[in-house]
């Protein structure tokens, strides 16, 4: 088989979006027909809050090459607290990645509100940038689901 | 490479789901070209699997004198068994065996009077004993079956029953349902006391299989009628993996149930110790 | 020391204030004490020890304990009623039902520091002043003794007992510990040399789960790895991934919650540094949500289920140290 | 018998390991000894053994079986098994040696476990007696001589001279290969150091350790001793002693889902785990004592009961040495005993 080395490395991209605010916004940004990378694939959660650790190390075993948490900006929770939990969750865990050697550029949490469609293309687009330069994930990536 | 390895399966075909019960389906198994993935002998059991989902031992329910298919009667339980129900006709399936031992049926059952009791789910292992003498009628005596479910809805394989075993000369089948209902004219109340108002010959070799606890009573009921713990054999089932007596889950005493069982004599098992 | 407790305890037993004592059994060799319950002073006399192996954090064993029948004893080490105080806080043992006599902490000795040494065949370990003096088939070592201390109790965090109803001699304070020494050392390497350590300790995790069966926080009835609908109920490190998962997992679960007692270290097997993970979560708690020592009390709340509005972002890790 | 001095043992060593991989127990930072893939300049230990068992080399901790391609209402079976390479485990001490012989009787027992067999056949195993016997071992009382291994070839190590004998055609095979480097000699002065550990031997803390009143025939008696429930009362139902254990030898097989086909594997297992015996309609072993009963039972009573009388253990001391809280096969041993 013929590897094709010019093609450039797209990273994959796992975002995991509130269902009240960033879903919405991603919403927005699609039907204001703003671009962002097809390689960014959003997995709608009822709130931020629910996203716990495992589902980021998950999305990395299952090939993600960076992962980003988007949920309403603070204060503005649908369930009034929510993202103030997630806040020191993805702190603490964004942290421990940091301390494992894993590289920080690859994972991210965004507040994006119903109404920021441009905001989320741009952090879209911008966190794609930002790992692609770290190239794909060799450091969290569980060998068994590399495809071959 | 080339060996055979007895933890690598074969493909099976799903040619037919039968609904018995609203939570016990039987599926009939085929190899990919049709015909049986394998052989085997009444109470023998196989590891079926859907890849991803999981792998279970399920006893064979269906007579060796069957040569066109496999079935299994599959109670819903557990996440291997909740994917099994939720599939259709076509689906393949990986299926390895057969394994562990077989009901004596060509030793110690022969020419003898048999007397099957079953509760439940529990007829599955049975059947394929029952159909099995039912096909080689003049190696044996009288056949009576005793079987009992919670409801008349629950009771598996009742058309065969009816159609079938009932309409056989020669063939006594006693069925009970637990409490009441209607369209139900037959017998209500739990196996263990059936079995003891029947009042059996003690002549007959029992074979038993159910739940623990109506297991656990009809032997006792079994006691007091007379019968003795040489003449009663009940087939088990402990978690499994390998199939083989080797991965160690099934082990009770020295005995591992895959491999040395399922089929175990009343009084063998009484030797084991009392972790089952 | 172990005369007083084993009379303590016969006294309690005694005059009925108590009718099980936790404690430590003697074993075959110097060093391998095995967590016991002893009901009468006959027990107590023939097998209860305490001496300088005597390291095992006995607070988890109440969570069984102290829903039993009866009140039961048990003699705490300053670190172990932290422990105490966390199970107390979550609701996972009956305080009323349990008496605690603090004792004093370490430190301990660690057996497999000496047999690091090259040291075998040992047959009795004595502290003489400060040097192990060790008997073995093959005539008599000596070390520091400082050379043969549990990692955990060389960075004792407080000699203190936050929670007893009795104390057996003087009760300490809490100590300036250098516990972030090594955690701050690995911060500010970069970070491939810190992925290097990392899979250099990891890849040695053979998953036994005696970090996790050992922890006192870790207390759940049916662990996450241990459910099949979880998809990670794997039983052993079948890749690179899982190991790194495994313990960053279980790290996580304990966030805000270990009190540093550092037993998952002593217990592993293959010596992997796991109270690192656990103090980087609390080194982060200390420097980003305020000072919080998990066990010191049993009202306030933990770190990670508190929040203010004016936490910081999660954007601070990228902002600081080393890349 | 053939032999080679002391300070030529790396020589000998890397002339091996031109041919196959060869695998010595060596030291890691944390002063603990592991097996590793020998390559020039590396040491053996000095540790009197490593601290995982040498029974991954036949029985690792995670294996491939099979895997699947799930299409539809497809699947489609691949069979990835791979005829194992010819390596060399150089150093394995008899305790380890004879888990090998418990092992088979396991594995190599219709239906053979190809995978094992697999292993099994390409690997020639090279024991090294022991002269500095541990506190911890009792391998004596299972019937083994630590200054007799077995295996492919036996090694003995006098201080000055390492001794080599053959046992099978793979040993001998071995010690072909290197026969350039050894020379002729007469074992006087290894006698005498093998005389020397015999002293030692019996001065160990567990010398006097006996099975004789356990074996097959012991089931009633030790099943329902009311002694269980104290010795398993401060298990911590971990899988430590399993899993350093040279003979313990349950599995799991599991499938984990690659995103693009399904791996089928398998990976050690432990009976002291509280969901070993789960199923559906409940666990025949609820409680930590049944499950630390039955590994020792399983030790000391069903194995001896199914294998003519061996023992399932080899007394090489890694879980007297390992168990988090101390309780050991040998405490087990001590408090069960009836006479």
């Amino acid at each position: 088989m013929q590897v094709n080395d010019n093609k450039e490395f797209q990273p994959l991209i796992v975002a995991f979006c509130c269902n009240w605010c960033s879903y919405a916004g991603a919403d927005l940004s699609g039907t204001n027909r703003l671009n962002y990378p097809t390689n960014v694939k959003i997995i709608r959660v009822p709130c931020s809050c629910r996203v716990n650790p495992m589902f980021i190390l998950r999305a990395f075993q299952k090939g993600a090459d960076g992962v980003i948490l988007c949920g309403c900006h603070p204060g503005d929770c649908h369930y009034t607290s929510g993202n103030y939990f997630t806040r020191r969750r993805m702190t603490l865990l964004f942290s421990m990645l940091d301390f494992l050697g894993i590289e920080r550029d690859r994972t991210r949490v965004e507040w994006v509100s119903a109404a920021e469609g441009a905001k989320f293309a741009a952090t879209m687009n911008e966190f794609t940038e930002a790992v692609k330069k770290l190239g794909p994930n060799r450091r969290l990536e569980d060998l068994r689901c590399r495809k071959q | 490479m080339n060996t055979n390895d007895t933890l690598i399966p074969h493909i099976g075909v799903v040619t037919d789901i039968r609904i018995d019960t609203p939570d016990v389906k039987t599926f009939r198994v085929e190899a990919p070209e049709g015909g049986k993935v394998f052989e085997h002998m009444p109470g023998q059991c196989a590891m079926l699997s859907i890849p991803g989902v999981g792998e279970a031992m399920f006893s064979i329910t269906s007579s060796p004198t069957n040569k066109e298919f496999m079935e299994f009667s599959i109670k819903k339980c557990g996440c291997l068994t909740n994917w099994l129900h939720a599939m259709d006709v076509g689906q393949m399936i990986t299926i390895r065996g057969p394994y562990g031992n077989a009901f004596p049926v060509e030793t110690e059952l022969k020419g003898k009077d048999l007397l099957f009791i079953a509760g439940g789910i529990g007829l599955a292992p049975l059947r394929s004993v029952i159909n099995y003498v039912r096909d080689k009628r003049e190696n044996y005596g009288s056949i009576q079956v005793i079987y009992g479910s919670r409801s008349k809805d629950d009771l598996v394989d009742y058309k065969e029953i009816l159609d079938e075993w009932m309409t056989d000369d020669g063939v006594e089948v006693d069925l009970t349902i637990d409490n009441a209902q209607e369209g139900w004219d037959g017998h209500v109340g739990f196996v263990p006391n059936y079995v003891k108002e029947l009042n059996p010959s003690t002549n007959k070799t029992v074979l038993v299989c159910g739940p623990p606890i109506m297991i656990k009573f009809t032997l006792a009921g079994l006691k007091e009628l007379g019968f003795t713990e040489t003449q009663v054999y009940t087939t088990m089932e402990l978690r499994m993996k390998c199939g083989v007596g080797k991965c160690g889950r099934c082990n009770i005493g020295n005995k591992y149930v895959c491999k040395d069982g399922p089929v175990f004599r009343y009084d063998q098992l009484g030797e084991l110790p009392d972790e089952y | 020391m172990q005369e007083a407790m084993i009379n303590k305890a016969k006294q309690l037993l005694a005059d009925g204030t108590v009718s099980r004592v936790i404690g430590w059994k003697r074993g075959e060799f110097a060093y391998d004490i095995t967590p016991a319950v002893f009901e009468t002073a006959e027990e107590l006399e023939k097998d209860f020890v305490f001496d300088d192996f005597t390291s095992a954090n006995v607070s988890k064993y109440l969570v069984k304990e102290s829903k039993k029948e009866g009140k039961v004893l048990v003699f705490l080490k300053p670190c172990d009623t932290y422990s105490l105080n966390q199970l107390t806080k979550e609701h996972r043992v009956d305080r009323d039902n349990i008496y605690v006599v603090g004792i004093p902490g370490g430190p301990k000795l660690d057996i497999e520091k000496i047999k690091a040494k090259g040291i075998t065949g040992i047959t009795s370990v004595k502290n003489d002043n400060f040097t192990l003096k060790i008997e073995t088939l093959y005539g008599e070592e000596t070390m520091p003794f400082y050379e043969a201390v549990l990692d955990k109790c060389a960075s004792c965090k407080s000699k203190k007992h936050v929670t007893y109803d009795e104390l057996i001699g003087e009760d300490g304070d809490t100590l300036e510990s250098n516990r972030f020494d090594m955690v701050e050392q690995l911060e500010n390497m970069t970070s491939q040399e810190r992925y290097d350590f990392w899979r250099s300790e990891l890849s040695k995790c053979i998953r036994c789960n005696a970090c996790r069966n050992v922890c006192p926080a870790c207390t759940c009835e049916n662990c996450v790895f241990d459910n099949p609908a979880s998809g990670i109920d794997n039983k052993a490190p079948a890749d690179s991934f899982e190991e790194n998962m495994f313990h960053i997992i279980r790290a996580f679960h304990v966030a805000g919650r270990c009190t540093d007692c550092g037993e998952c270290s002593r217990v592993c097997p293959q010596h992997i540094p796991l109270h690192l993970l656990n103090r980087k979560f609390i080194k982060d708690i200390n420097s980003l949500y305020g000072e919080y020592q998990a066990g010191a009390d049993t009202t306030s709340r933990a770190p990670l289920t508190d929040y203010t509005a004016d936490d910081c972002e999660a954007s601070i890790v990228h902002e600081r140290g080393v890349e | 018998m053939l032999r080679i001095s002391a300070d030529k043992i790396y020589e000998l060593l890397g002339a091996a390991s031109a041919a196959q991989t060869v695998y010595i127990p060596s030291e890691r930072e944390d002063g603990e000894a592991e097996f590793k893939k020998y390559e020039s300049g590396m040491k053996l230990t000095n540790r009197l053994n490593t601290l995982r068992s040498a029974k991954d080399f036949f029985f690792p901790q995670t294996e491939d079986l099979v895997e699947f391609k799930v299409d539809g209402k497809n699947i489609e079976i691949s069979d990835v098994r791979k005829e194992s390479e010819d390596f060399i485990i150089f150093g394995v001490r008899p305790c380890d040696a004879r888990s090998f012989t418990i092992l088979d009787k396991v594995y190599l027992v219709e239906p053979v476990d190809s995978f094992y067999k697999n292993r099994r056949d390409h690997g020639t195993v090279v024991t090294m007696a022991c002269s500095r016997p541990a506190e911890t071992c009792f391998c004596q009382t299972f019937g083994i001589d630590p200054t007799a291994p077995e295996g492919d070839c036996s090694v003995w190590n006098d201080g000055s001279y390492y001794y080599f004998k053959s046992n099978t055609d793979k040993g001998q095979k071995f010690i072909d290969s290197v026969t350039s480097l050894l020379e002729e000699s007469d074992t006087a002065e290894l006698d005498k150091s093998i005389e020397k550990t015999k002293e030692v031997m019996k001065k160990l803390p567990l010398a006097n350790l006996s099975t004789e009143n356990f074996g097959g025939d012991k089931l009633n008696e030790y099943f329902s001793s009311d002694k269980w429930a104290e010795l398993s009362e401060s298990c911590l139902g971990c899988g430590t002693c399993t899993f350093v254990c040279p003979t313990c030898q349950c599995y799991d097989i599991k499938d984990f889902n690659t995103g693009h086909g399904i791996k089928r594997y398998r990976c050690w297992d432990s009976c002291m785990y509280s969901d070993f015996t789960k199923m559906a309609h409940g666990n025949p072993r609820l409680t930590q004592l049944e499950r630390f009963r039955q590994r020792f039972m399983h030790k000391l009573v069903y194995f001896p009961a199914n294998n003519n009388g061996e023992f399932g253990c080899v007394g090489c001391g890694r879980c007297l040495s390992k168990c988090p809280i101390s309780m050991n096969i040998v405490k087990v041993m001590k408090a069960l005993e009836v006479k």
